[in-house]
């Protein structure tokens, strides 16, 4: 099993020394997030970013399928992540380590546990035929904050994405092809963000905001908040790791919320541009609309 | 300095004509990293970069960046140590590489009690005494000529940062200003920032000093230098803002 | 989910085509008994070294009944060892037999799937059971030897509608099909035996007609009105042994002698299949 | 590479440097005048004879075992049904189109045009090699990358080649013309509908799903020759039982003789020997008959020669040989391989032969020239295979 | 829609080498790591084991990305000089992030069929960034797609298909040819006579090899005319390359 590469004894100790002394490694404030971009291409649902040399791709797609059993009135809604050789050749294909579980389940909370797509909004013929709307998460470059980038690459996919127009015609199903119909924006809620800190110190006293790979080796704790621009928290996990003083929590959540709320602003601002470029009718609107709730 | 005109990019397969393969009375000709010789005349590059001829010594060879590094006999090279075997520690030049072998007794005045003690994960400045596809590649931290160490050794303290292959090779230049076009180690140091550095061919550089504010200014200095692909004037300028902010 | 490593079919579900629902009767009706004596059984096709390339093999037909519409067993096994077994694996002083047996998708009347299912992994052990008391296994200590049934065609009948004909008694012919030929992959392989073991499997029918169930050999479920209970056996003759034994169904608990006579005609049908493996032995390996 | 000496019994030889071997027997020293010939004693450019049984398996509607030297796999076709109602991505307007303009659009239509076909997975192919066939195929793991690259391959060519029609697949139902005695007011509604914009002709209920499975019990060497002969025989042999649609079961209901058809079966024929109260069957139309011929290409070098020599002129140590058919052993001493597919039947076009499938790969020896030549090879092997399937 | 093919190098800083490709709707991105330790299991005591991932962007693949990466793999080992690293690995990944899509159809997320017209993408891509992580290779290569379309009876032959043509079309072509005019890949399906093989083959050669300056560096710019022939591949990755040299290398 190839093993992820440790960092040398002199890196550790240097790291942790310099923050000791308010330092980081590129010269970042400790609650600065490294340069966020977002690209969307062609094709409507693909989001490409990148958060300094961290790279994320997510692309959404839709198809009819058959409902659970159990869910007749809902549609599906999957996301699937993967961190393969791409990344590191320390992932391996098909063998997810901890980091992608993790990955996946943080994102599986915030995103689909808080509601952000209206599920049944995707049910199409009760009990017989409905959407499935998935999103394929593909970490192409590994440094460090994979869930902060992540889900915003995920969160960004999907509010730009557009499935085929259906309509039912005497209990007969018809998905017209985009040549048909213009294809329709998926019904959006609200869209949430992670904020994540990472710990240092022997009793996690520094806190810092979208740590680097060479930090994440070296935390002794983290913790990632999930929320939306109106301070609404999904989900917060501090999943082992040093105990960590409530009272520093709290004011990881206020600054989380501040940076939900820049994550929010940036987003519809690309979107806008991005509907601008194809200016097609009608969009802003459903944007704006969006964007009130 | 080349210039523009003379300027040879190559491709791997491309032909190279006679004319441009030095031929030389005496000596043999000498063929650096990025070429190979086909029975019985062809000289062929295997990488993509500029071809650099040099008549003189009658060798030519490929100037290129990137890549991951492949131990050659002599580099001097920083290794981290992964474990300690019988009689030789096993020390890794790059991630996830078969890692090289470190005879125990290869350091200055080393003997089987004097032997310094390695942790995993310490840091050793060292010279290649043997690189051969078929084997791991073994290490020295002493010259066998002289028994000295001649700078080589553990590296303890400090900070290793990550640089181009290309940026390391420059640095270890012996005119690095001229030839490597990089002068920002110098440049810091004539700020009068007190560091030192060893710089490993395998596209790390070690740097120590007693504050740790000197050792991010470096580590950055060098970083921006070879991301931002800065020329000799720029580095100059980097080196000005970079001090201004620290002070 | 489904399967990546395979090519899927539609995702809603395919049915396959069912039968007029007088089907069932009529072929009910138009069932002939039994064409053979209750102590004969079927013509057996055996032949070994079907597959070069392993260690030993075999394939074994068992002659469909004079009736079209009734498929007979069509197997084919093949034997890969004995071979060291991996570093990981504790040591073990004798040989360690590993048996898949792997029903075909088209080998029965229901389209079978890629993934091993129950029944077949009950054939699977209770093939390694009939197989290990034959095979002298401390001869190759540290070292194991896969042996690989696939039913190509299992024993059923077509025309049968899922009602009547019962997959379980299927499955004893099936099983003793699988001793059979595994038995013969086995010494085409080389390896030794105490015995060439063979299945045979003994049934306890009551068709109209007969007044008192009667036990018949190597029967064929279709050609039964009902079958009681039945027994596949794994015999070796020159020892006497039986090294495995599969017994289903309910006996009448009038007659106690009943089981004891069962086990015998199926030791009985075991010993005929016997003589068939014996005589392909002779000609093509020894 | 230790010279032959002769202190090895031939078979001994071979299997401790088998590349020198080959090399040997192929490319005969000057005292020896032996022919060139392989390991195997064919002839480089010789195929193994192909034996081909079909309908053994009673359980499938058509099947066929293909034998090839000492690789031996059996293939079996089975149908299913699946409603129009169970395909989620389901549509009438399409299809319909397909049956209007798709007739005369099929011809001068490529094969590789989405369809029914495609749309809704109507063919199945899967290749299980996990039967201990060879050594390194036993049972217990995933399937291989060869077996899904096989699996793949044929579902491709399958499609490619058009070899069955989806109309064949369709299954219609005519609604009784008075409305309704036992149909639910829904359904009635229903096929109101559709009358309206379908003039109440016959409406598409379902489809037939074909299963097409391949259980190798041996291999050695050029397993896809072998499996795609197999596919074909088998579906040339696969007669579908001729069904009636039951809108009230949902259901396709088999047809005995005694009952008129409402299938577009035609020439639907009572088969003999096929159940006791012969349920009627239709012959799969098969379209074509495309054969595959594999071949290898070994090197004198061992590990793949030298590309810039090799643009130059062939010198010795460049020399090479095209293995029709290779054998295992063969196929681990070759890279570089081409698989042709062609169709000689006259269906094909004016007589000319039509290729149906190129691929080749691993290596940079077999260049236009060969490949043009290796065409001549494949009809060569059409006509064998052509003749061992009547 | 991209009718020029665009590449950019080293677009992955961690990886050894990476380059991202878009050619006629398709978007690849490559990465290689590489000679890296091999696991015992795909270790080989001659060569490098040169492993190729293909990962679908909607989806996690199946049997077709398997025959893919078979392909891919095949052609790779022809061109890296393998033998330099005995007992190493050259890991190269292929991500698919877009793919040409057709109005006409609502494509489905799993299909088995292959599809021929993405390989010489997967292929550039590769070999982009086997050039960006200076992996040592026997030569280049260069790669394109051909359909042939019948309409109103007459056939034509289109360079990089649509989606649209690839419906309409007879059989399509995939070749490779390697910086010495070799052939390294050839795929088709559909249905071809050999003569019609010899056309689509000429004019792959047009796109793959059209003949530039051997002298090497002096380069002849030949006109960048887009002509019906297609894009002139070999002189699109020369140019892509050394623009990438020429900026490792400002300090010379």
């Amino acid at each position: 099993m190839p093993r992820e590469a440790e960092p040398s004894l002199n890196e550790k100790q240097f790291i942790v020394q310099a923050l000791g002394e308010k330092l980081r490694l590129d010269g970042r404030e400790f609650d600065q997030y490294r340069p966020l971009e977002l690209t969307f291409g062609d094709q409507y649902g693909v989001a490409n970013v990148t958060l300094g040399k961290t790279r994320v791709l997510a692309k959404v797609s839709a198809e009819v399928t058959v409902p659970y059993v159990d869910r007749p009135l809902d549609g599906v809604f999957t996301i699937a992540t993967e961190l393969g050789p791409m990344a590191s050749p320390a992932f391996e294909v098909g063998r997810p380590t901890e980091t992608e579980v993790l990955l996946a389940r943080l994102l599986e909370k915030t995103v689909r546990r808080s509601g952000a797509l209206d599920t049944e909004s995707l049910c199409l013929v009760a009990g017989q035929k409905c959407w499935s709307v998935r999103v394929d998460v593909h970490v192409l470059a590994h440094d460090g904050n994979l869930i902060d980038a992540s889900c915003f690459a995920v969160v960004a996919a999907l509010r730009h994405f557009r499935k085929p127009d259906t309509s039912i015609a005497s209990g007969q199903l018809t998905v017209y092809t985009p040549a048909e119909r213009e294809p329709v924006p998926l019904s959006w809620l609200h869209s949430p963000f992670c904020v994540t800190w990472s710990f240092f110190g022997d009793d996690g006293e520094t806190a810092l905001l979208d740590a680097t790979w060479a930090e994440e080796q070296v935390r002794v704790s983290s913790c990632t908040v999930s929320l939306n621009r109106h301070g609404e928290i999904c989900q917060i996990a501090k999943l082992g790791g040093v105990p960590v003083e409530a009272v520093a929590l709290l004011q990881c959540t206020a600054v989380a919320l501040t940076k939900a709320k820049e994550f929010s602003t940036f987003l519809d601002g690309k979107l806008a541009e991005d509907a601008k470029r194809r200016n097609k009718g009608g969009f802003m609107a459903e944007l704006s609309s969006e964007n009130d709730r | 300095m080349a210039t523009e005109t003379e300027r040879l990019y190559v491709l791997p397969g491309d032909a190279i004509d006679e004319p441009l393969v030095p031929r030389h009375k005496k000596q043999p000709l000498r063929l650096g990293p990025g070429l190979r010789h086909i029975p019985p005349s062809a000289i062929v590059p295997t990488v993509a970069g500029q071809l650099v001829v040099e008549p003189r010594k009658n060798s030519m060879w490929m100037e290129y960046n990137g890549g991951r590094y492949v131990p050659a006999q002599n580099d001097l090279v920083i290794g981290q140590v992964q474990r300690s075997a019988a009689e030789l520690y096993l020390v890794n030049l790059a991630a996830h590489t078969a890692s090289a072998t470190l005879p125990q007794l290869a350091f200055e005045g080393a003997t089987k009690k004097t032997r310094p003690q390695l942790a995993q994960g310490a840091l050793v400045y060292a010279r290649v005494v043997l690189a051969n596809r078929h084997m791991d590649a073994e290490l020295e931290c002493v010259s066998a000529a002289t028994g000295k160490a001649e700078g080589l050794g553990p590296l303890t303290g400090g900070m290793a940062f990550d640089v181009s292959l290309g940026l390391a090779r420059r640095l270890l230049m012996a005119r690095s200003r001229d030839e490597g076009g990089v002068e920002v180690l110098e440049l810091l140091g004539a700020e009068g920032l007190a560091f030192e550095t060893a710089v490993g061919r395998n596209g790390r550089v070690w740097v120590g000093s007693d504050s740790p504010k000197t050792i991010v200014l470096v580590g950055r200095a060098l970083r921006e230098t070879d991301e931002g692909r800065l020329d000799v004037e720029q580095q100059r300028k980097l080196v000005k803002r970079l001090v201004r902010e620290m002070r | 989910m489904s399967d990546r490593r395979r090519i899927n079919g539609p995702v809603g579900a395919t049915i396959p085509p069912v039968s007029e629902d007088g089907a069932s009767r009529e072929v009910a009706g138009s069932r002939g008994g039994r064409s053979r004596p209750p102590n004969a059984i079927r013509k057996m096709y055996l032949k070994t070294g079907v597959t070069p390339s392993a260690s030993g093999s075999a394939y074994l037909e068992i002659e469909t009944s004079g009736r079209s519409g009734v498929s007979g067993l069509k197997l084919s096994c093949t034997v890969h060892g004995p071979r060291s077994l991996p570093r990981s694996s504790p040591f073990s002083p004798h040989i360690i037999l590993s048996t898949h047996v792997k029903y075909a998708p088209f080998a029965t009347r229901q389209r079978r799937g890629y993934l091993r299912d129950p029944s077949e992994r009950d054939l699977g052990t209770h093939l390694e059971a009939a197989l290990r008391g034959a095979i002298i296994a401390d001869r190759w200590p540290k070292s194991g030897v896969d042996i690989i049934v696939s039913i190509i065609e299992g024993d059923q009948d077509r025309e049968t509608s899922k009602t009547q004909g019962d997959e379980s008694w299927d499955l004893m012919n099936a099983l003793s099909g699988c001793i059979t030929v595994a038995s013969a992959a086995l010494a085409d392989a080389g390896i030794d035996c105490v015995d060439t073991v063979a299945g045979g499997v003994a049934a306890l029918v009551s068709d109209k007609g007969d007044a008192s169930p009667s036990i018949v050999i190597d029967p064929i479920p279709s050609e039964h009105d009902r079958i009681l209970a039945a027994c596949c056996i794994a015999y070796l003759p020159t020892r006497d042994e039986v090294t495995n034994l599969w017994f289903k169904g309910d006996l009448p608990a009038s007659d106690t002698e009943l089981y004891t006579k069962l086990v015998e005609k199926g030791i009985q049908a075991s010993a005929k299949a016997n003589r068939v493996l014996v005589e392909c032995l002779g000609e093509t390996v020894g | 590479m230790a010279a032959p000496s002769l202190s090895f019994s031939r078979p001994v030889f071979a299997k401790l440097s088998p590349h020198p071997y080959l090399l040997r027997t192929l490319a005969p020293q000057p005292p020896s005048d032996a022919a060139a010939s392989r390991t195997n004693g064919r002839a480089p450019q010789e195929a193994r004879p192909v034996h081909i049984h079909t309908s053994s398996l009673s359980h499938a509607h058509g099947s066929a075992l293909v034998r090839t030297g000492d690789t031996t796999v059996i293939c079996g076709v089975r149908g299913e049904v699946l409603p129009v109602a169970n395909i989620p991505q389901y549509r009438p307007q399409a299809t319909q189109q397909q049956q209007d303009d798709g007739d005369e659009r099929a011809d001068e239509r490529g094969g590789l045009g989405r369809g029914e076909l495609k749309d809704y997975d109507l063919l199945v192919p899967n290749i299980e090699l996990a039967t201990g066939c060879a050594p390194q195929f036993l049972p217990g793991v995933p399937p291989t990358t060869l077996a899904q690259t096989l699996s793949t391959r044929v579902y491709s060519l399958l499609h490619s080649c058009r070899v069955v029609d989806p109309k064949s697949l369709r299954i219609w139902y005519t609604p009784p013309t008075e409305v309704g005695n036992n149909m639910d007011t829904e359904e009635q509604q229903r096929q109101q509908e559709e009358a309206d914009d379908g003039d109440d002709g016959p409406q598409l209920v379902a489809y037939w799903v074909l299963y097409i499975d391949l259980l190798f019990v041996s291999l050695d060497g050029n397993p896809f020759d072998a499996a795609w002969a197999a596919v074909m025989a088998a579906l040339r042999d696969t007669k579908l039982p001729a069904v009636r649609w039951d809108p009230d079961r949902q259901a396709a209901v088999l047809q005995n003789n005694s009952q008129p058809t409402t299938t577009t079966a035609t020439a639907a024929a009572a088969v003999p020997g096929q159940g006791k109260n012969s349920i009627k069957t239709t012959p799969l139309p098969v379209a074509g008959l495309p054969v595959a011929c594999t071949a290898a290409v070994f090197p004198e070098k061992k590990h793949g020669g030298e590309s810039m020599a090799a643009s130059a002129a062939a010198t010795v140590g460049n020399r090479h040989w095209i293995l029709l058919d290779p054998d295992r052993s063969e196929e681990t001493l070759c890279g570089e391989t081409i698989t042709m597919v062609v169709d000689c039947s006259s269906g094909g076009g004016g007589g000319e032969t039509r290729i149906k499938s190129i691929e080749k790969q691993g290596g940079v020896v077999l260049g236009r020239e060969l490949i043009r030549g290796f065409a001549g090879v494949a009809e060569k092997r059409w006509k064998e295979v052509r003749d061992a399937m009547q | 829609m991209t009718v020029i093919p665009e590449a950019t190098l080293s677009v992955l800083p961690r990886a050894d080498g990476s380059a991202r490709y878009a050619h006629a709707g398709y978007t690849v991105t490559a990465s290689v790591n590489g000679p890296i330790e091999a696991q015992r299991r795909d270790e080989h005591a001659f060569e490098a084991h040169v492993d190729v991932v293909v990962r679908p962007a909607a989806g996690t693949g199946g049997t077709r990305e398997r025959h893919l990466e078979s392909i891919i793999e095949s052609s790779l080992t022809q061109l890296i000089l393998v033998k330099n690293f005995p007992r190493q690995l050259i890991q190269i990944v292929l991500q698919i992030e877009t793919t040409p899509d057709n109005d006409y159809v609502n494509t489905k997320l799993v299909q088995a069929s292959l599809n021929f017209p993405i390989v010489p993408s997967l292929l550039q891509a590769a070999v982009l960034a086997l050039i960006s992580a200076a992996v040592p290779m026997r030569a280049t290569a260069t790669a394109s797609v051909v359909a042939v379309v019948s309409q109103e009876g007459t056939k034509r032959l289109v360079v990089d298909p649509s989606p649209r043509d690839l419906e309409q079309a007879q059989s399509v072509h995939v070749l490779a040819f390697t910086s010495h005019d070799e052939l390294l890949l050839a795929e088709s399906e559909g249905d071809f006579t050999v003569k019609e093989w010899d056309g689509v083959y000429e004019a792959a050669l047009k796109i793959c090899c059209r003949p530039t300056s051997t002298k090497a560096g002096i380069d002849v710019m030949l006109d960048d005319s887009e002509d019906a022939a297609g894009s002139d591949m070999r002189q699109f990755l020369r140019s892509t390359v050394e623009a990438k040299v020429a900026a490792d290398l400002y300090w010379k």
